[in-house]
């Protein structure tokens, strides 16, 4: 691309500091990257040009440190509609439809403010699909904290709860899933991603493109207030009561505006008086406008002066990095502002003209007459220099992952599964999801609890199903094989139900990227789930990348996190994790050899974090995968659920205890062969992947080993499902012991788990 | 039947409801709340949701929304009403009906199924069930503890005013009644018996393919209800 | 003139009120045996226009009783701060 | 001596307040032009048993700074009323 020299006059507005090279450096701006922006105006920048650089050159708006390595995800394939690059992906299903989705992080503002972090996360991640011109159906959310025994993290996550379930619950938009781990590595760096799901039809796809010189910008929503705003604006200022006010504020949610926004942006749409919309995330109307023009290959003007504010006195700086939420920025032809107020107005929100799409390209800001930013406006979108930091594994992980534990189990055997179940990362997180609405929309066909949540596509016989897993204890151990586990596991799950994997969404969270191990578990864990989605044919479609989380204790255990979204073509045929009925056989899927490297055992009950993981086989978990679906579709399973953290004996545990409102919970009598003479608890316990428990009625055992062997997966029937309350019976025929629990105990156990730990304080009252 | 789904600024009910009255048999159509006119409806829903966010208290604000008048109006001449969680806020706010629902006992929202009995089969919207009948369907909801003078709720009582009571499988490990309201009242009407509220959705499980349909009689009911048009004494609009 | 107005909104006596309760079992959890009888609701904050200050309560009186409390469950109480020349 | 105390939380200043704004649209809604700039929040009451309405004060900061209110987006004020002998 030529460069363009000299651009435009810019101003610097009055009161303004001088752009000097601390400032540049509060800026977390380099000295290459700075040399690069004056280069690129040909002039010193205002500073209201040095923040909009700053956002924009920011790792969260340009990938500076990861795109090379996103570029070798596959994101194509017959079903996607959109890949990466819009502000959500979107997937072709039957009929017309097509669904978007999208899974973002909010680590930071929830470490500061965990209730308004949480729910301004959510918020967030709602806009981003609706902007899309879908309709969401489903926010599911996946969360990290340091352990329950301690107080700041219980604090953490209650107010990280309550706020995603006020935000979704007020919005109307049901929580059919999620996942939420305890380990130290998140002590004092929580993550909290949240993913939401949408549906549109494919023709009313909406793309964020600006274009059509000579239309107008308006913002549509919230008044613009200082809301947390860059900090280095006021960092080096000496402290007087005028910057004590212009201190950056949290971000505050206001799910109710949210509500309306969703309504109206939808009327919009789908009345075909919207050139473009996006909403405005991190940098706000920065961002947003700079990426619209930019995608549309045209240039802007805002005029920050016309944009409603809060508080009186705002800079264009502070209104042009503001991150006030329920924000939209619309681009419209002129003619059809007044239609877009009207519908606005019903829907008691404000839409404002501000700008204009304008032909020289410039990113253009103007305040009271006076133009206090004149930039390139590709360059400053896609001219941020790109890093290559070094990867290099550090070798204490190397020696981790040969090590094996040194101390004696705490327990025996039989003990064990009690102590994984009361383990807050297996429990039920029936305390978590009860406090989300489920049932809203009234289209849930399988809420939280089980492998995924799936609902119905109203007015059709179709469904989806949609899981969001990672198992961050593998990518520490090796985050290759820990990125394909985390593909697979959501794969897994989405299977379990009957439906057909189709594309994901991810969000990687990784420490400090200038730390080459730090890198190398990027790199490894991107190559990891690059491979696994190539196996699976499930595209990557978008997601969102969360760097820098270190915690006082160094970097959090690295999170990639998948959201993974499956088609179950007939609901009516969906299969639940839990035993359904007395007698039904008992079948187990896959191959066990007893792996007990990385496990959940060795963590709880040997109270070690190490050895190597799981080794995923990618083609046979794609034939398990597309086995679970043929069953589904003939009918034959009564539950399936696969094997994760604790293994076979805690997979029939679940089993057993059945829906989170089961009256009673089930028994199970479970007879292991051991060819292998693999000791009792890597037997019950061991992690192998690619294994899923199933029931079926005793009639269609035959079938289901026939259509197994046909898909060239190892299947073994197991045992039967037994009465209401009857213990859980493991007998192994080698030895010929006999291990027995109390099913209504393991209940109890299991659901009783997280509550038990947050009794502990009621704590303080967040949100109304 | 003409059935008026209404819809304030924050419900979020209003399509799913709309589906079970048509399932029923039932005309369901939107009335905004800024509408003066109830459009001939035989009978009003007030659907669940969070008018106006919730904020101040639930159903506070949307209680002064021009349609009230209509609604009150029709429910006067007799004209069948239900409001379903936060559209039975409403109604105690706008003294449609009596008391108030408070933060739950357990000052979490709390989204589960929850087991009801069906206490009164005269009402509109009850018919289609049996007297003692047992019926799980979802709630979802923070502010659902239903509280009154004790005056009032021997009244409530004598008057046999209680149309669901949350009742509870032995086995289970959850408490029967979900948000500590007296009396485990789940719903209550009025003293015609033709206004209801109450917390639970029967919208929401009201489709085998959901795995019960459970609530659906609430809208079969109100399809057997005999209606005599209620005269709409308010201009129209459009 | 315009009036600071300050409205306390507490659970009507007798009711049961379990962010109250919350509230004093953290408080003892904490070691502050010294606080008992906590009760917990709501506080209103806001500017009115009136000529004095008997008016201004005058009119936050009827807010509180059509709106900002509800007369089932809650009591109320209203300070009327000094006020400035609007 | 037990001393009767009230404690004002309001969401911090400049923070944006969507249940204040809300309320003020109703009261606008309902013909109360006079009331603005209106803010909710939360009202705590609690008894105190301290020798001092000094010491009864300082305790409710101190519960304030620990568990009452949000440090991050709320601000509080304390008015502690005539004690009585405990
Ligand atoms: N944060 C959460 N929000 C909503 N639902 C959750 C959350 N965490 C867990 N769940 C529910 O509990 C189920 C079991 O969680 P998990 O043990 O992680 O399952 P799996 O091991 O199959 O991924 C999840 O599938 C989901 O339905
Ligand atoms: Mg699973």
């Amino acid at each position: 691309m030529t460069h363009a020299a000299v651009s435009a006059e810019a101003h610097p507005f009055k009161g303004e500091r001088p752009v000097t090279a601390e400032v540049v450096r509060e800026h977390n701006l380099t000295e290459a990257e700075y040399g690069d922006i004056t280069a690129m105006l040909g002039r010193t920048p205002t500073l209201t040009e040095l923040g909009i650089f700053s956002a924009l050159w920011s790792e969260h708006c340009s990938y500076k440190h990861t795109k090379p390595v996103l570029r070798k995800f596959p994101t194509e394939g017959p079903q996607v509609v959109q890949g990466p690059g819009e502000n959500a992906g979107v997937l072709r299903l039957p009929d017309g439809w097509a669904v978007a989705f999208k899974i973002e992080s909010h680590n930071h503002p929830s470490a500061v403010e965990p209730y308004q972090g949480a729910a301004t996360g959510v918020g967030g991640i709602l806009r981003d699909v609706f902007t899309m011109g879908a309709r969401p159906v489903a926010v599911l959310n996946s969360l990290r904290l340091g352990p329950l025994d301690d107080p700041r993290n219980r604090y953490l996550f209650s107010g990280i709860v309550k706020g995603v379930g006020d935000y979704g619950n007020c919005v109307g938009v049901p929580t059919l899933g999620g996942e939420v781990a305890f380990a130290p590595g998140y002590s004092g760096n929580p993550l909290v991603n949240a993913m939401c799901v949408g549906l549109l039809r494919e023709t009313d796809l909406m793309r964020a493109r600006a274009h059509g010189v000579g239309n107008i910008l308006l913002t549509m929503g919230s008044r613009t207030g200082r809301d947390g705003i860059h900090g280095a604006s006021f960092a080096s200022e000496e402290l007087s009561a005028k910057s004590e006010a212009r201190r950056p504020q949290v971000q505050v949610g206001d799910p109710f505006t949210e509500k309306l926004l969703l309504e109206a942006t939808l009327e919009l749409i789908e009345a075909g008086l919207t050139v473009a919309i996006q909403d405005m995330g991190a940098a706000g109307l920065t961002s947003s406008s700079a990426e619209m023009a930019a995608r549309g290959g045209v240039g802007v003007e805002l005029d920050t002066s016309l944009v409603p504010t809060r508080e009186p006195g705002m800079t264009p700086y502070e209104i042009m990095l503001s991150e006030t939420q329920e924000r939209m920025l619309i681009v419209a032809e002129p003619h059809r502002v007044p239609d877009i107020q009207a519908v606005c107005a019903r829907w008691e929100l404000t839409a404002v003209p501000v700008g204009r799409v304008t032909d020289d390209g410039l990113f253009r800001i103007v305040h009271d007459g006076v133009t206090v930013a004149a930039i390139p406006g590709e360059r400053l979108v896609d001219g941020c220099p790109i890093h290559d930091p070094e990867a290099r594994e550090a070798p204490a992980a190397v020696a981790r992952r040969a090590a094996r534990p040194t101390t004696p189990p705490r327990v025996d055997a039989a003990g064990a599964l009690t102590l994984l179940l009361d383990d807050p990362t297996i429990a039920s997180k029936r305390w978590v999801f009860e406090q989300y609405d489920s049932t809203v929309q009234a289209e849930t066909v399988l809420g939280p609890g089980g492998d995924a949540g799936v609902l119905r596509v109203p007015g059709t016989g179709f469904g989806l199903a949609i899981s969001v897993d990672c198992n961050q204890r593998y990518v520490t151990l090796d985050p290759y094989e820990g990125g394909k586990a985390a593909v697979a596991e959501a794969a897994r799950n989405v299977a379990c139900t009957g439906a057909v994997p189709l594309g994901i969404t991810d969000c990687l969270n990784f420490g400090n990227p200038d730390k080459p191990e730090v890198f190398f578990q990027f790199t490894e864990a991107c190559r990891g789930i690059a491979d696994a989605c190539r196996a699976f044919g499930t595209p990557v479609t978008g997601g969102n990348v969360s760097l820098y989380n270190e915690s006082p204790t160094g970097a959090i255990d690295p999170t990639p996190t998948i959201g993974m979204v499956g088609l179950l073509h007939d609901v009516t045929r969906r299969v639940p994790s839990h035993f359904a009925a007395a007698d039904s056989s008992i079948l187990l899927l896959g191959t066990s050899r007893g792996h007990l490297g990385g496990s959940s055992y060795w963590e709880v009950v040997h109270g070690f974090v190490g050895g190597a993981p799981p080794p995923v086989d990618l083609d046979a978990e794609h034939r398990l995968q597309r086995l679970l679906a043929a069953a589904a579709e003939r009918g034959l399973l009564r539950s399936a659920h696969d094997c994760s953290d604790g293994g076979l004996a805690v997979a029939l545990a679940e089993a057993c205890i059945g829906e989170p409102y089961a009256a009673a919970p089930r028994g199970a009598k479970v007879n292991l062969a051991n060819p292998g003479a693999v000791p009792v608890a890597a037997l019950l316990y061991g992690e192998d992947a690619g294994r899923v428990v199933i029931s079926c009625g005793t009639p269609e055992v035959a079938q289901v080993m026939a259509l197994a062997a046909e898909h060239g997966v190892p299947a073994e029937p197991i045992g039967t499902v037994s009465a209401a309350s009857e213990p859980l019976e493991i007998h192994l025929r080698d030895g010929h012991t006999t291990l027995r629990w109390p099913t209504p105990e393991l209940r109890r156990t299991y659901f009783d788990a997280i509550p038990r730990r947050m009794r502990a304080d009621p704590g303080r009252e967040e949100g109304r | 039947m003409r059935v008026a789904v209404v819809r304030f600024p924050g419900s979020n009910c209003e399509p799913e409801t709309c589906r079970a009255v048509e399932r029923a048999g039932g005309d369901a159509f939107y009335i905004w709340h800024r509408d003066t006119s109830l459009s001939d409806a035989d009978a009003v829903i007030l659907p669940g949701g969070f008018s106006y966010g919730d904020y101040l208290r639930s159903g506070a604000i949307a209680r002064f929304s021009p349609v009230m008048e209509a609604i009150r109006s029709h429910a006067k001449a007799g004209g069948p009403v239900l409001g379903i969680c936060n559209g039975f806020q409403i109604l105690c706010e706008a003294g449609l009906l009596p008391g108030a629902l408070v933060r739950n006992a357990g000052l979490k929202y709390l989204s589960r199924p929850v087991d009801v009995r069906i206490e009164r089969t005269d009402t509109p919207f009850t018919s289609a069930y049996r007297a003692g009948q047992i019926i799980r369907i979802p709630i979802g909801h923070g502010d659902g503890r239903f509280v009154a003078p004790a005056s009032l709720l021997d009244q409530l009582e004598a008057e046999g005013r209680v149309v669901l009571r949350y009742a509870g499988a032995p086995e289970s490990d959850v408490p029967s009644n979900p948000n500590g309201s007296v009396q485990d009242i789940a719903a209550i009407c009025s003293a015609s018996g033709t206004v209801v509220g109450m917390m639970p959705h029967p919208e929401r499980l009201a489709d085998r393919v959901l795995g019960s349909d459970a609530g659906q009689g609430v809208f079969e009911s109100l399809m057997r209800y005999p209606v005599t048009p209620v005269p709409d004494p308010s201009p129209r609009f459009s | 003139m315009t009036w600071r107005v300050h409205v306390r909104i507490l659970p009507r006596k007798g009711l049961l009120d379990p962010q109250g309760q919350a509230v004093e079992h953290a408080l003892a959890a904490l070691r502050f045996p010294e606080a008992s009888n906590v009760h917990v609701g709501k506080a209103i904050a806001l500017d009115v226009a009136a000529g004095t200050a008997a008016e201004a309560e005058a009119l936050v009186r009827t807010m509180c009783d059509q709106l900002l409390a509800n007369p089932v469950t809650e009591d109320y109480e209203i300070e009327v701060e000094a006020g400035a020349p609007a």
